[in-house]
């Protein structure tokens, strides 16, 4: 049996396998030992109640699906009353998610759910900032600086800002997350795709437009993890396509700490469990005694664009 | 079946037959071929369980790729399934006669009450509508199950509106039914919603259908609204359902 | 027969498919006839000479492939010489794409290839700008107005600015290439992403990060078509993940006024016959006279959300 | 064919035993599971053709995605390929005498070519190569052509480079070789090209494999580098190759 454990910040976690926000609920203790998972990572809440998107809420793609269900919510109180007990039950530490609409209200909203049975607080600053137009937090620098020193100003639990692979100064948004007090990133969220029925021209998802996850997006969520973790020192979570304990370790590799199962689960609930114990023959089959000690040791051989292009010019 | 519905049986280890009520279903992992690659699992009622613990069926109807894949699945091969998923049926002890309305491939959803009132010596009205009579598939719905049947077609009128709405007044009116039952259409649904206010001592149930991730009740994509004694909710088709009351449904906008 | 011709701006084309750069060459004769194709895009050439990247220089991902292959170019001169003649022998439009590292060789190579044998040219704007640290030049509408600009200066030949959907603010980069003067934008380029070999744990590509392509980026192509379409008045040509004549349809309905076919060339390089097929075969199933009718016709009922709200806050 | 090849023979209704030459390749679009989604289509040598005109044959390494789905391909079922791709061998009608150096799954690539030396009457001297005498595959290869064997092991030494050099130096010493061929080594390729610089009468050739996309000449992920005179440049394994001159390949640097 190899050492799963891995630390994020100074968070201990028992293996490196959680569950992505929102594609997790207590359900799934009929379909895995919920005390084997390194942490449960419950649906984003926000302090406003909300409703949700209309409906067809998912629509799938190749090798992935997109989403917009959105964040219906009941509000904090209810939350905190009729959600929050059944996850704090195992032995195993929570992370609430919360999603606001202004950099006030999320600070508010993540100061309220500092509380003793939470372990962690995660913040979706992926969904929209109202005071931006409806762009979100982690879109730019500037308003992940925001949002973020807002957040950290309110709470001393540990703190994670998940990014959206939809910014594209991805190196920049990190660092200002890590320079306003993040104790760690999730990367990433969903990426904002669209789809539309050829034969009624309607879009398939009510929302028009929503989150591509699945596979489909694990190559792009690697290279930015691995660009996170070249621009940052804090542990980054890493979250997007992945559903086996190969992904996990692809993960890992490119430079994070620990990673979120979304989509994978929808089609086999148990899927966890098993890149759980992938890890751990993984780790068996190539000699690695801690899973810790991937984090970031893919081999980038840095004199090989020099090689190559010595070797190329000899080329009329 | 017919060039529109197929009929699937799958054996597995486990005790399918004993763990499965009647409108559960099993969320499927259809084939992947090269031309087909449907990557969401895709919901699937229970037609029949049984003889064997371990046997259960599934009668379905070829409309996108994940049940074309399906179709290709060859005698003897393999698929992954998730479940029992979902409610049930209720069908209490004190119940007498029902009264099951099924258009399509909602017969299938249906056919193990028929099976279960059966055996309960429950008396069973059965309302069956098809476009013409070649698509009913009568024996397939009731597999031997003695019921009084109806069948009404949308190519002689006899489906329309008015007159399944007659038909069933009919029906209620000459012998008292405990529950009616329906799966398969949202105008029989409606109309029956209708019907029932003035059958108040009658309960009546309804599966429903929505687009599903998880099938388990964990991503939320599946509501519905419903109104609970006036307390308007949404509702997870894959958790709180797929059955439920027919009163308590909201149907007035249809969202695609 | 639907009447399959499409305009893009001033230009006529016999069908809206054609080939994406760098999918396409001349060895496609072989499997395609190439007068039946709406026009023939080159590969990118650069006026400075170079290798391209290290190999391995391919991938594949889930429902798509991953590629470092760069601008192999031997200059301008060679070009126009030895590759272009194979091209323009076809009673077919032929388009070069140009990329270049700095605005005044790309507006000046743009210049050196407004050839009269040339119909349009391709400014590939979604390559590295060494004066811009090697960001791509569309990534932030600052530096595409300031090379498309110089670009239009320099050519009176139809030209398209080829974006990248690496640029989160799209509407914006589209905006700024409409302004500065292109006369179609390609939406778009590859998405950038990386790949990790876990047993090796060297980079699946030589060059470390590569573009995603393929079906796993349609509804990421397809999103941003429309955010294009909704931003500017000039044709969009649709580009990401087309496989077939349905996908080629969502990107019409989308805003597309044509598309462009790379990677699905390579598992059937008669892919793009097909897709004209199939086009006719769409129209005249769906009753569509023109195929030029479609495009931007996505059904989107911008009632709906409100109908949805009002709806849903009828729920407790 | 044993655990690590398998063996695979497609009927097509175009004359491609007809078409197809020693050396020239295939691309393969390999079937897609539920557990397998090769996505690029896989190059793969032709083994063999005929004896109809519309068969063709492959001789496989399992090693991934791919090649693991090929190898569920079932009796009967259809795949798409796309070819024949690339060069070939040359044997040119004033040829006496052939060696051909085979390791591993190499020895596919130049089956076609024996049997096209032994058909114009050449003589062929045979070395292969492998890990132990269970692996060699030595009827495979030969296919009932005549020609002189020799067997080298990795379990016993012979297949060093020192074993070998001498061996082939031996070889080639004792009879005039106009043509040396090769496949499925870098290292056998490496020291033929050092030994034949004592050989300038004699020619060689070696079939190489890069990563491909198109397959076609397209899009320019398969270049490796050669000298042609003194001159350096990038060719297309898939296009110029993927049968390439021994003495014209740079093979100093290895790139992964
Ligand atoms: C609880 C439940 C039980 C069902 N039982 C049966 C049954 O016994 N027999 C039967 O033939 N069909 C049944 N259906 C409908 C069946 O799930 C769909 O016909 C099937 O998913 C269509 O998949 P497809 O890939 O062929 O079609 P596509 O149109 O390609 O499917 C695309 C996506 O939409 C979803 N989808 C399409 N139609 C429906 C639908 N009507 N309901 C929910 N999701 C849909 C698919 O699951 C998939 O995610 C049931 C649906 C539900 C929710
Ligand atoms: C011209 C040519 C002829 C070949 N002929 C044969 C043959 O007759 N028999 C045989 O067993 N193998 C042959 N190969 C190698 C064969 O293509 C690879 O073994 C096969 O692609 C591996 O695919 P996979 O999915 O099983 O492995 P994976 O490792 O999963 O493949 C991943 C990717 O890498 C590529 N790849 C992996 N190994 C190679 C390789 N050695 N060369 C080129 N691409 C590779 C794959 O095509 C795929 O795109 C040939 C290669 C070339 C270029
Ligand atoms: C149905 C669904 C609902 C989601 N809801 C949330 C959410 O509430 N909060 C959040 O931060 N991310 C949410 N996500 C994003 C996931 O947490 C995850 O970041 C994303 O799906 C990428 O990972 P995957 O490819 O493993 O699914 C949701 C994703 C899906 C598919
Ligand atoms: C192998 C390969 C080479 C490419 N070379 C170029 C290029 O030289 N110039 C360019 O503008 N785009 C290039 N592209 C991007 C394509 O033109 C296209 O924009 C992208 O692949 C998305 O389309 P697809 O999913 O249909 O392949 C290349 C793509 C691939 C796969
Ligand atoms: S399908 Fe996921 S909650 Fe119902
Ligand atoms: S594989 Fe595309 S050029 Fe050789």
């Amino acid at each position: 049996m190899a050492n799963l454990a891995v630390r994020v910040g100074e968070f201990c976690l028992r293996n490196p396998v959680m569950p992505a926000s929102g594609c997790f609920a207590i359900e799934y203790a009929e379909a895995l030992d919920l005390n084997n998972l390194g942490a449960l990572v419950i649906k984003s809440v926000s302090p406003k109640s909300r409703a949700g998107n209309p409906t067809p809420r998912v629509t799938e793609a190749y090798s992935g699906m997109l989403n917009s269900i959105g964040i219906p919510s009941k509000g904090l109180d209810y939350y905190r009353r009729e959600v929050l007990p059944a996850y704090t039950r195992y032995d195993t530490p929570v992370v609430v998610s919360i999603s606001a609409d202004t950099v006030d209200e999320f600070a508010d909203a993540v100061a309220e759910m500092s509380l003793p049975e939470v372990a962690v607080i995660e913040a979706n600053i992926s969904c929209p900032n109202l005071e931006a137009d409806g762009m979100a937090f982690a879109m730019t620098p500037e308003t992940t600086y925001k949002v973020v020193t807002a957040i950290r100003r309110k709470t001393n639990h540990p703190f994670w800002a998940k990014l959206t692979p939809n910014a594209s100064p991805i190196a920049a948004v990190a660092k200002a997350a890590e320079e306003a007090g993040a104790d760690a990133l999730v990367m990433g969220n969903t990426v904002l795709g669209m789809s539309i029925d050829v034969r009624t021209r309607k879009p398939k998802l009510g929302n028009v437009m929503g989150g591509l996850s699945g596979p489909a997006i694990k190559p792009i969520a690697v290279r930015m993890v691995h660009q996170c973790y070249r621009s940052v020192r804090i542990p980054i979570i890493g979250c997007g396509g992945i559903s086996s304990a190969d992904d996990a370790v692809e993960f890992l590799l490119a430079g994070a700490s620990a990673v979120q199962v979304g989509t994978a689960s929808f089609l086999d609930p148990g899927v966890m469990q098993k890149i759980i114990d992938g890890l751990d023959a993984y780790c068996r089959e190539m000699g690695v005694e801690n899973v810790r000690d991937l984090t970031g040791q893919v081999e980038i051989d840095r004199q090989l664009s020099d090689r190559w292009l010595r070797f190329a010019q000899q080329s009329g | 079946m017919n060039d529109r519905y197929k009929y699937l049986r799958l054996a597995a280890d486990a005790d399918l037959a004993g763990a499965t009520r009647p409108g559960q279903f099993y969320q499927l992992r259809c084939p992947t071929t090269n031309d087909l690659q449907p990557f969401l699992l895709r919901p699937m009622s229970v037609y029949g369980v049984g003889p064997e613990s371990g046997t259960i069926e599934f009668l379905y109807n070829v409309t996108g790729a994940g049940t074309l894949a399906l179709s290709t699945l060859e005698v003897g091969s393999g698929i992954d399934i998730v479940g029992p998923l979902g409610n049930t049926f209720v069908l209490e002890s004190s119940v007498r006669r029902i009264m099951v309305v099924a258009r399509g491939v909602g017969l299938a959803t249906m056919a193990p009450l028929l099976q279960l009132a059966a055996k309960s010596g429950i008396g069973i009205t059965a309302i069956m509508s098809a476009r013409a009579p070649k698509d009913l598939m009568r024996d397939e719905f009731l597999r031997d199950v003695d019921a009084d049947v109806h069948c009404v077609y949308d190519s002689d009128g006899s489906s329309s509106v008015e007159a399944m709405e007659a038909l069933v007044r009919h029906l209620l009116d000459s012998r008292n039914h405990d529950v009616v039952y329906t799966c398969g259409s949202h105008r029989i649904l409606m109309l029956l919603q209708r019907l029932l206010e003035n059958y108040p001592q009658t309960r009546g149930e309804v599966a429903m259908e929505q687009r599903m991730a998880c099938g388990m009740g964990v991503c939320l994509s599946c509501v519905r609204l419903f109104d609970k004694d006036g307390d308007k909710q949404f509702l997870r088709v894959c958790r709180e359902g797929p059955v439920f009351p027919i009163r308590e449904v909201v149907g007035e906008v249809e969202f695609g």
